[in-house]
């Protein structure tokens, strides 16, 4: 493995640590919406760490697979938020 | 040797967060919560999928375990109304004795695995595929195995899929619609959906060289009904009754016909003669990739949109009254 | 020398998500983490991507990984605020 | 056997004896759906982390296709037992 892609993994390992730490307000909440932004964040770093592993592990598919979480990470916070007719 | 200890701690970190995520999602004793982080195990999931070189998965978990299931669970959590909120765990002896349970059923798992996977090199049926997948018309090797190795599992799954959806359809009329969208929403689908078809077309015509396929498609297509019912749409973008019939079925017509045309020319029922392969799987995966979205897009709205018969009866209004 | 300037760029773009999540996990109310984590999450990722794309050097790969910040910039500025909204209805009621 | 396959199987037994307990502690109908959910990704997380072959080697495409297939079965059986569950209450109800 290169320089470059080890020292790209060790960005990786950083990522998900920084990643854990942010999921903590998932669990401490309190409100719902601080669990929401949470799931958000999860769903930017999962598409860095997406981008990390593309080019860690030589597989440039992975980018596609980092563009359709982007794109269902938002349809998520659509679902999250809507509220129906019939709701106040 | 540093780039080795950097993967175990990856890996260490991606399974301790899908176990922290799989286990705030089972027992929180809110089901708001539990469903927030449901979706928050979706997402990871698909990392996980990622990092196991199985970009096809990552490809279909994003599109279903972060979006639909979560919108799905998120839809349902409404009908559950004042319930919600209240302790949702059984707690008392009965249920310290099935986690105690539970850890010896995890250990004695967890014995048969190492204790298998310690025995030797199994043979693996990867070798096989790589050495055929010459022969059936495309070279993503997990395309080839659902179109054309093991097909007829394929021609079945879709035969669930129609199972399950007509279930939901005879069960009763669609979930009340969403509110109309506020300019913010509106101007997200007018770049989203058309986006999301896009990438369903791409990753159908992906998907005999590179991953994506008919299941992916279909997710992503169906994601983009998922976001037009969320704005308000409460058809979620789809035909009329009569071509969702024709829809729904389409995958398997496909199916049925090729066989039934390749039977007649004399080979047997989904054997591709040789040199057309690729093009009959192309033709079967479109159908497919439709029949599938329609499903998974009506599993969505849960039960008969308009137009298929009966419509909704008044009790939803007064489960509301009471809620509100 | 472009790895180097991509490598220092990926290692910028960590130091934002860092920042960010601490942000998330500190900030004292759900309006400035929410502010936290959409300014720093959508910098992080822009210089992450551009680092990546310096480092692969393919044309090709440098668009995908341009539209896919873009698509992530515009989709969690819209999230960012249908949660505030939420959070505000109900602050309402 | 290799680090990577091992410990993605042992998570996929835990998320499976998770989802299992959660199925049976839940009260209400959407949590116990919830927690098969939960039960169905360990069972595929296993079966995906036995077909991953280490850096070198492409995985096996079998369990791939497998559990492709059985995501998008999962989801459909899920929105037939939300639907199921509400038609349940209404009868309920009336």
């Amino acid at each position: 493995m290169s320089t470059t892609s080890a020292a790209l993994l060790a960005g990786l390992v950083v990522l998900l640590l920084t990643l854990a730490i942010g999921l903590a307000r998932a669990v401490i909440g309190p409100s719902l919406q601080d669990r929401m932004l949470s799931v958000q964040l999860l769903g930017t770093g999962g598409v860095a760490v997406l981008l990390l592993l593309a080019h860690v592990m030589a597989t440039p598919a992975l980018i596609d697979v980092a563009l359709v979480l982007a794109l269902l990470a938002a349809v998520a916070a659509a679902a999250l938020t809507r509220r129906e007719v019939d709701d106040v | 040797m540093m780039a080795t200890q950097l993967w175990q701690i990856t890996d260490l970190l991606l399974a301790l967060l899908a176990l922290g995520l799989g286990w705030a999602a089972v027992s929180s004793r809110d089901l708001k919560r539990s469903v927030v982080f449901f979706i928050a195990f979706g997402l990871l999931l698909a990392i996980i999928w990622a990092r196991l070189r199985a970009p096809d998965l990552a490809l279909a978990e994003a599109a279903i375990g972060a979006g639909l299931s979560g919108a799905l669970l998120l839809s349902a959590l409404r009908d559950e109304g004042e319930t919600a909120g209240v302790d949702d765990i059984q707690r008392g002896p009965i249920a310290a004795l099935l986690s105690l349970l539970s850890i010896g059923l995890a250990a004695a798992l967890a014995w048969v695995l190492v204790y298998t996977l310690g025995i030797a090199d199994p043979v693996r049926m990867a070798d096989e595929i790589a050495a055929q997948i010459s022969n059936s018309g495309v070279t993503n090797p997990v395309t080839a195995v659902l179109l054309n190795f093991r097909a007829y599992d394929t021609l079945l799954e879709l035969a669930v899929l129609l199972a399950a959806v007509l279930g939901i359809l005879a069960l009763g009329p669609a979930r009340p619609a969403y509110r109309a969208a506020g300019p913010l929403l509106d101007g997200l689908i007018r770049w989203l959906v058309p986006l999301l078809v896009l990438t369903a077309g791409y990753l159908l015509w992906a998907g005999a060289h590179a991953p994506g396929g008919a299941f992916q498609a279909g997710a992503m297509l169906a994601a983009a009904a998922v976001m037009l019912r969320l704005g308000g749409h409460p058809g979620a973008g789809l035909p009329g009754p009569p071509l969702q019939r024709l829809l729904l079925t389409a995958g398997i017509a496909a199916f049925a016909l090729v066989g039934i045309a390749l039977m007649a020319a004399g080979h047997a029922l989904l054997q591709y003669p040789a040199g057309w392969s690729g093009v009959l799987i192309l033709l079967i995966e479109t159908a497919a990739t439709l029949a599938i979205a329609t499903t998974l897009a009506m599993a969505y709205i849960g039960g008969r949109p308009v137009g298929w018969g009966p419509e909704a009866p008044t009790t939803k209004t007064v489960h509301n009254e009471e809620r509100n | 020398m472009s790895d180097l300037i991509g490598l220092a760029l990926v290692l910028l773009g960590l130091t934002f998500f860092v920042a960010g999540s601490i942000g998330v996990l500190r900030l004292p109310d759900l309006h400035s983490r929410l502010h936290a984590l959409t300014k720093a999450d959508n910098l992080g990722l822009g210089l992450l991507c551009t680092g990546l794309a310096l480092i692969d050097g393919g044309v090709l790969n440098a668009v995908k990984l341009f539209l896919v910040w873009l698509l992530v910039l515009a989709a969690s500025a819209a999230a960012a605020h249908m949660i505030a909204q939420q959070a505000m209805r109900q602050e309402r009621k | 056997m290799l680090f990577a396959e091992l410990i993605y199987a042992l998570t996929g037994i835990g998320l499976f004896v998770l989802g299992l307990r959660g199925t049976l502690l839940r009260r209400s109908l959407l949590g116990r759906i919830l927690a098969i959910n939960i039960c169905g990704a360990g069972v595929f997380l296993t079966l995906i982390a036995i077909a991953y072959r280490g850096p070198g080697l492409s995985p096996d495409p079998l369990p791939h296709a497998l559990v492709l297939t059985g995501i998008v079965v999962a989801v459909s059986a899920t929105a037939l037992a939300l639907a199921l569950g509400r038609r349940l209450r209404e009868s309920e109800d009336e």
